[in-house]
């Protein structure tokens, strides 16, 4: 239930940094806008493998509720591994942006769009610390309570940030400004 | 407290001399379209306050222990409850109809008959008048500041921005006030009613002298505000050889005139060629602007109409002026005599002791090594002397 | 005892129950695997659909498509993955209240700067 | 791990024998047990009783601190061209005074009540999260702290409090005041946040059997509110927060207008956060008040279900109502109407509350204790205040008042006379619960009194100059401009001043006053178990409460359970018969004690964690480095929080059921 309270909070800061971006979506130097760096395909398939995580987190959640331990560890490793498949990509981008030239501070579009990015980015490498850390304290058998709960917890935190994946890559890169 | 300010502020309105920036006495359509608005609303305010006070003052004394039995433990009436609810959202209703079309009104901009740019920045004004047909006729640009110069009776549409941070531009007795904000243009319209001087205040927080940052409206009737924009536009005339004021024209040139403006000065080279001087204030302030001084003396006050150019009695000559004579007063501007001298010198020996500026060298180091105000510059006082007779021929 | 409390008592017939340290059971019935990866053959064919308006012109329909693809996306992922569909209500009136008062707020947000105006 | 056995021989109610628990049993502000193991069992506790305590002491240090201020301020404006302080000081005051009263007085004096009553109002051992809960707290202290040491360091913020852009960025305040500001808001806002999740999933998890939602008392549903509130709004400025230090650390332009921004977008975050919290603020008060009243006018609250939904109105209308701070700022006229008609909507469920609290009144049989007499005080007080926001919610009159001491008048009205009022009552009132003696009622009255005096004296007079014109943040007042009829600015300035001086003997009186029947000396007399003859739960316990609250989670039947066993009422001829002295009824309790309580053990963890977060804060201002130590120290309290052993497992204490959390809450729910 904390659970589901954190992240209705967390719909307001996502809320506002993308109506940030939104409103600043526009403002940047002809040559260096949004239409100019984005690389729809990359970006599609970095997107796509997100989803696909969200896949194996609830194959992750369901194994633990049938109390099997290793496909659980097994799910919830892919999952990571997903995951940071993804940031991997982000860094990427962001490299790639940078070396075009579009920096945190060249326009209130990069700045945005760094922002609200970097901040999904920072959830996603949180979720996988998560992850890991589940992995690995669930093969010293140490989580306490009940452990299909932790686990479906950090689903619950995991299909958010992909949820919110989803919108960000709607909003901010297939609609061009 | 609400009830008894209001109901005291309607019946004393008038009789007492207020505040020039009492927000109750309108002295423009405008002002008097809030006026009547919010008076009824202050009224129902204070007739609801009151019911509720005596209300409680009434249970308070009636209900105390007195050695009553245990009250019947009644959970409420909803019947009660809901016509307690229905009340208050009928009276907001009898409120809200009346702001919603005032709001519009004070938003249309079809009948405004002039335009004047005014720019706020730390922590000044600086009205100009875009050459138009509009006002009766204005054949080039004017700038100046501190004071903003209408011509009475006429709507007049102020077009609002900032240079640097979001100030307030604020004259109670014509409008409400409304935000300068840089990168954006607000519009404002403005009427007087009568020729006068109206007191007005910058209101958004501004930084370190905020508190200093005023502004006044003078209103002429339209023949004074024609003479008015003559004197504005009249070309610049050197001081005659030999002067002190020569003196100071070229202690100006030196000093000053990187920042400040003043049309028509030039500068003559050895070799004769005649150069005019022109100020480029965005390389030392912060803002991009100090004020425009060829006309300095036709107002009366200066540095974010904070202090007064001209002395005590001379000033209180011009405010109490009736409308009739105001503007006759008005356009004297500061002769020799009227001249308040003590605060200008103040002022040109060491701006930032006068009014908090950020202009140290310290300072400047944070922003680019530019200021923000006027800095000190180390005059002496035989130089500000000069420079005071040059200024005073700014007329 | 004869007390108010019975003409209290109408008033209650909402979450009350969560009151008493009722354990709030998991109790979806598990879906086998197969269930999930068909969601996921959706979602991955609704994602190609979006990207495809990349390359191919949707002409006027286009914002309005990918909106509404965006939203299915998303109350898929939230209801099947996440199971707010089977899960206690509370969960969901939390998660929303946050979702739909975000919504509201940014949407009028947006509206004071006049960003749905020309576009 | 404190497991807390049945006291052996059933304590009675009052008499002080100890039961058998671990750390020691400490309670008491100002007489901390000075044995070594003293101080650990406070700052290590996670009880939520002894964190509200020290939530309310370091709150009510910063309202003094915020007092000072204050002073200082009206000593700078008793006179025309005030003196005392340079401009720049004087920014930095007001900014200061704003920031400490509302995030470091007033949110945390409310996190005080509900940390320390809900449990107890709702019939619950702790919260949900109780090692969240002293993380929250630490949070708040040394974010306080932080924010504070500004003064030493350069320089505080000097924005005002609501830091508009662009005047608060790197250009225009250049001292490292408004990182100080940004940074410190950021971390006291982790404990707003995780106290919401914290408070949330306790009282809707946690409550005793039998106490639905409407049987709840209403303290707690008015808490519940402002948890809400807080949960949705403290993301928004944490967003904006972070803008400002992008903006003003990294070099991002979100509100530097030659890059192309808009200045308003801030204006907007701030205040779409900034107006829910004025609801945050006094909601608590609200709820205050609606406990004291029945209590003293021997009567059940008018129309619960009223108060309940209206307080629910009020925190929903909140949100669509923040642009009336903004209608001088050019929203243009239909942005403007609306948010004019949305904010009339709020005074209606405010009304609701204010004709309820009359209501409860009416027909009673009123005793004015100091709690009681300052209730009363706040109805009128708040009323005026809420009226003057009536008239600003009328844009085009507010264009004339806002940002003049009219504004200033309505907000000191609604918070001191509002919100601050009702937190003195619930110091009267609550005292005896919490330290098991009264705080004297003839320095009360004195108390109450002085304040009620100065603070019409002091905000009063504001009225008058706002509408006579005088800006707020004005560092100075000119004869020039002040007038001379009976409303001249000069005499009202200072009666205003004269009027705070008696706000402040008000408040010294109160400090005397716990001071008196606390000093070792003190001959005052335990507070007897039921002094006011209240109504709601937490009043069947002892008193002050045992760390495990209560004996035995009390089985609830009705909405004011403890009046319930206490009297009897006979439907038809509405008599009210007393069947049962509190003393008895406690007996009951424990006659039927739990035999083996659990209660979540002391950690290391939160505090540790919590002192992480000003490193890094300095870090960001001064160097780099220290956010990696800082991160370190993060890092390694996560994982020591994480791995530390659970408590919950051979307990009758029910853990919440869903165990959940954030990512540091993996392993335990404790
Ligand atoms: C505890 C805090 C608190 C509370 C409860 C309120 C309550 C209200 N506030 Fe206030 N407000 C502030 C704290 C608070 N405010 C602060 C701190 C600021 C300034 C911030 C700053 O600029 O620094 C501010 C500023 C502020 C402004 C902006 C002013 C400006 O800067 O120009 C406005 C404008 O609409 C406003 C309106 C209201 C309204 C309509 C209510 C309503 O909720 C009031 C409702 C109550 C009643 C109306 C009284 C009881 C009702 C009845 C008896 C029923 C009958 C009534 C009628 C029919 C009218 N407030
Ligand atoms: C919770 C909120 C709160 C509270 C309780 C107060 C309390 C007070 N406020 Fe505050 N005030 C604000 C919130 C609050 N204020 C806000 C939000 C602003 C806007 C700021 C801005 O514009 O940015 C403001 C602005 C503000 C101004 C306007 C400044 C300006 O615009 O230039 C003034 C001026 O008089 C003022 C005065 C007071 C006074 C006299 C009190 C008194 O009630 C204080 C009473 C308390 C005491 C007197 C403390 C007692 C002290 C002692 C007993 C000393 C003992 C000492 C030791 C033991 C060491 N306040
Ligand atoms: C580095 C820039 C700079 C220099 C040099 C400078 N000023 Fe200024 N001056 C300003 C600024 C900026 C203001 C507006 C300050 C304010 O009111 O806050 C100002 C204001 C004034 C005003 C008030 C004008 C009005 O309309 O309100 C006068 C008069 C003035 N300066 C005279 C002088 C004289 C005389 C000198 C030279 C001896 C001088 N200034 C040199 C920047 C400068
Ligand atoms: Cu300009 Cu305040
Ligand atoms: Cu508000």
């Amino acid at each position: 239930m904390a659970m589901w309270m954190f992240l209705g909070s967390e719909c307001l800061l996502f809320g506002g940094l993308i109506s940030t971006y939104m409103l600043y979506r526009g403002r940047h130097p002809a040559d260096l806008g949004p239409d100019q760096v984005f690389d729809i395909p990359f970006t599609s398939v970095s997107s796509f493998v997100l989803l696909m995580s969200s896949l194996t987190m609830v194959l992750a959640v369901s194994s633990a509720a049938q109390k099997d331990d290793r496909r659980t560890n097994l799910w919830l490793t892919v999952t990571a591994l997903l995951g940071a498949t993804f940031v991997g990509g982000q860094v990427y981008e962001f490299t790639s942006f940078y070396r075009e030239g579009l920096g945190f501070t060249s326009s209130l579009f990069s700045s945005s769009f760094f922002t609200l990015t970097g901040f999904h980015g920072v959830h996603v490498t949180v979720g996988i610390i998560m992850l890991m850390a589940l992995v690995g304290i669930n093969k010293r058998g140490r989580i306490p309570g009940d452990k299909a709960e932790v686990v479906e917890l950090v689903g619950l935190y995991w299909h958010f940030v992909d949820v919110v994946w989803i919108i960000i890559f709607t909003l901010v890169y297939l609609i061009p400004s | 407290m609400l009830g008894l300010t209001a109901a005291s502020a309607a019946v004393l309105a008038g009789c007492a001399k207020d505040a020039p920036q009492d927000t109750w006495q309108p002295k423009g359509e405008n002002a008097q379209k809030i006026h009547d608005l919010q008076w009824p609303v202050f009224l129902v305010a204070g007739i609801v306050g009151v019911i509720v006070l005596a209300a409680i003052g009434f249970v308070v004394i009636r209900y105390r222990d007195k050695g009553q039995p245990m009250p019947e433990q009644s959970h409420g009436k909803p019947a009660l409850e809901i016509a307690l609810t229905i009340l208050p959202a009928l009276i907001l209703v009898g409120v809200g109809i009346p702001t919603a079309s005032t709001i519009f009104d004070l938003a249309d901009e079809s009948d405004t008959e002039c335009i004047i740019n005014v720019t706020g920045q730390q922590w000044w004004w600086e009205y100009d008048y875009p050459a138009q047909d509009g006002c009766g006729g204005i054949a080039e640009p004017i700038v100046t500041s501190g004071q903003l110069v209408i011509p009475a009776n006429t709507n007049v549409l102020l077009r609002l921005t900032s240079r640097d941070v979001i100030h307030s531009f604020w004259i109670p007795a014509l409008n409400g006030k409304k935000d300068t904000v840089p990168g954006r243009v607000h519009t404002l319209r403005m009427q007087a009613d009568q020729p006068g001087i109206y007191a007005g205040q910058c209101t958004e927080f501004c930084g370190l002298s905020h508190a200093n940052m005023k502004m006044e409206a003078v209103a002429l009737n339209p023949d004074d505000f024609q003479t008015w924009v003559g004197n504005q536009l009249e070309p610049y005339v050197s001081p005659e050889a030999g002067s002190q004021a020569a003196l100071g024209e070229a202690a100006f040139t030196a000093n000053c005139a990187y920042c400040h403006q003043v049309n028509g000065l030039s500068s003559t080279a050895p070799d004769g060629t005649v150069t005019p001087v022109l100020a480029n204030p965005d390389q030392f302030v912060v803002s991009g602007a100090a004020p425009n001084l060829t006309h300095l003396m036709t107002r009366n006050t200066f540095a974010g109409a904070t202090w007064d150019l001209l002395t005590d009695e001379c000033r209180d000559r011009v405010w109490n002026a009736s409308p009739e004579e105001f503007g006759a007063l008005y356009l004297q501007g500061v002769t020799a005599e009227c001249l308040n001298a003590v605060d200008l010198r103040e002022w040109i020996r060491n701006a930032p002791a006068k009014k908090p500026m950020y202009a140290s060298d310290a300072q400047k180091a944070n922003s680019d090594g530019k200021v923000r105000g006027m800095p000190a510059l180390g005059l002496n006082e035989t130089q500000i002397d000069q420079i005071i007779a040059y200024l005073l021929e700014r007329n | 005892m004869s007390t108010t409390a019975d003409h209290v008592e109408h008033a209650d017939h909402d979450h009350g129950d969560h009151g008493d340290h009722a354990p709030e059971a998991h109790a979806h019935e598990h879906k086998p695997d197969s269930y999930y990866v068909k969601i996921a053959l959706i979602l991955a064919a609704i994602t190609a659909l979006e990207t495809s308006t990349y390359w191919v012109d949707f002409g006027a329909f286009f914002l309005p498509t990918l909106l509404i693809l965006m939203a299915i996306k998303f109350v898929m992922v939230a209801s099947l993955f996440m199971h707010l569909r089977g899960d206690s209500k509370i969960f969901s009136y939390l998660f929303y209240s946050g979702l739909i008062l975000a919504i509201g707020v940014y949407v009028a947000f947006l509206a004071t700067f006049r960003f749905f105006a020309s576009t | 791990m404190a497991i807390i056995e049945r006291p052996s021989t059933p304590a009675l109610a009052g008499s002080g024998a100890p039961a058998v628990v671990t750390p020691s049993q400490a309670y008491g502000v100002l007489k901390r047990p000075v044995s070594t193991t003293g101080w650990r069992s406070w700052v290590f506790t996670v009880d939520h009783k002894k964190l509200g305590i020290m939530y309310g002491v370091v709150a009510m240090f910063f309202f003094l601190v915020g007092g000072v201020e204050a002073l200082l301020i009206r000593l700078q404006l008793a006179g025309p061209e005030g003196t005392v302080l340079s401009a720049g000081l004087y920014n930095e005051m007001f900014t200061m005074h704003a920031t400490t009263m509302v995030f470091l007085f007033v949110m945390p004096m409310g996190a005080a009540f509900a940390n320390y009553f809900i449990p107890l109002q709702i019939g619950a051992r702790d919260v949900a999260f109780p090692r969240i809960n002293a993380f929250g707290f630490w949070c708040f202290l040394v974010g306080g702290i932080f924010l504070n040491t500004s003064w030493f360091l350069g320089g505080a913020a000097d924005g005002g409090w609501f830091m508009y852009q662009p005047n608060a960025n790197a250009l225009f305040s250049p001292s490292h005041g408004v990182d100080f500001w940004g940074l410190g808001l950021q971390i006291t806002g982790i404990a707003s946040l995780t106290g919401a999740v914290n408070l949330i999933t306790t009282i809707l998890n946690m409550r005793a059997p039998g106490m639905t939602l409407m049987k709840m008392p209403i303290f707690t549903w008015m808490s519940l509110v402002t948890q809400f509130l807080l949960l949705f709004a403290m993301p928004v400025i944490t967003v904006a927060l972070f803008l400002l230090m992008f903006q003003r650390e990294f070099g991002a332009t979100f509100f530097d207008v030659s890059a192309g921004a808009d200045p308003l977008l801030w204006q907007h975050l701030f205040w779409i956060f900034g107006h829910p919290e004025v609801y945050i603020i006094v909601l608590p008060g609200f709820g205050i008040a609606s406990e004291v009243l029945p209590v003293f006018s021997r009567k059940p609250l008018f129309g619960y279900r009223f108060v309940v939904f209206s307080g629910a109105a009020i925190g929903f209308v909140g949100w669509g109502v923040w642009a009336h701070h903004m209608f001088a700022s050019g929203l243009g006229p239909v942005s403007v109407a609306v948010f004019s008609m949305a904010t009339m909507l709020i005074a209606i469920p405010t009304g609701v509350k204010i004709v309820n609290w009359v209501l409860t009144m009416w027909g009673g049989k009123i005793w004015f204790t100091t709690a009681m007499l300052f209730i009363v005080g706040m109805i009128a007080q708040f009323t005026i205040g809420g009226l003057s926001g009536v008239t600003h919610a009328v844009a085009p009159s507010d264009t004339q008042q806002t940002d003049t001491y009219y504004i200033i008048a309505h907000f000191h009205y609604t918070i001191f006379g509002g919100a601050v009022m009702a937190l003195f009552a619930g110091f009267y009132y609550w005292w005896p619960k919490m330290f098991g003696k009264l705080l004297s009622e003839r320095l009360g009255k004195w108390n109450f009194w002085l304040m009620m005096i100065g603070v019409n004296l002091t905000f009063g007079p504001m009225h008058i100059i706002g509408l006579q014109g005088q800006p707020r943040r004005m560092m100075n007042w000119t004869e020039a401009r002040a007038g001379e009829g009976f409303f001249n600015l000069g005499f009202w300035n200072r009666v205003a001043s004269f009027g705070s001086l008696l706000i402040t003997i008000g408040v010294i009186l109160f400090l005397v006053n716990v001071w008196n029947t606390h000093k070792k000396s003190s001959t005052t007399p335990k507070a007897p178990l039921d002094p006011w003859d209240a109504r709601s739960l937490e009043w069947i316990t002892a008193s002050p409460p045992k760390e495990h609250n209560f004996d035995a989670i009390p089985t609830v039947h009705a909405l004011d359970e403890f009046f319930h066993r206490k009297y009897e009422v006979d439907h038809d001829t509405g008599e009210v018969r007393k069947i049962a002295s509190a003393e008895e009824v406690l007996a009951a309790e424990e006659a039927k004690a739990d035999k083996h309580i659990h209660l979540p053990s002391p950690s290391y963890w939160p505090i540790i964690l919590a002192v992480s977060l000003p490193i890094m804060g300095y870090g960001v201002i001064f160097n780099r480095l220290l956010i990696a130590v800082g991160g370190v120290i993060l890092l390694l309290a996560m994982f020591g929080w994480a791995l530390e052993p659970s408590v919950a497992d051979d307990s009758d204490y029910d853990p919440p059921v869903d165990g959940g959390g954030t990512s540091k809450e993996l392993a335990n729910i404790g």
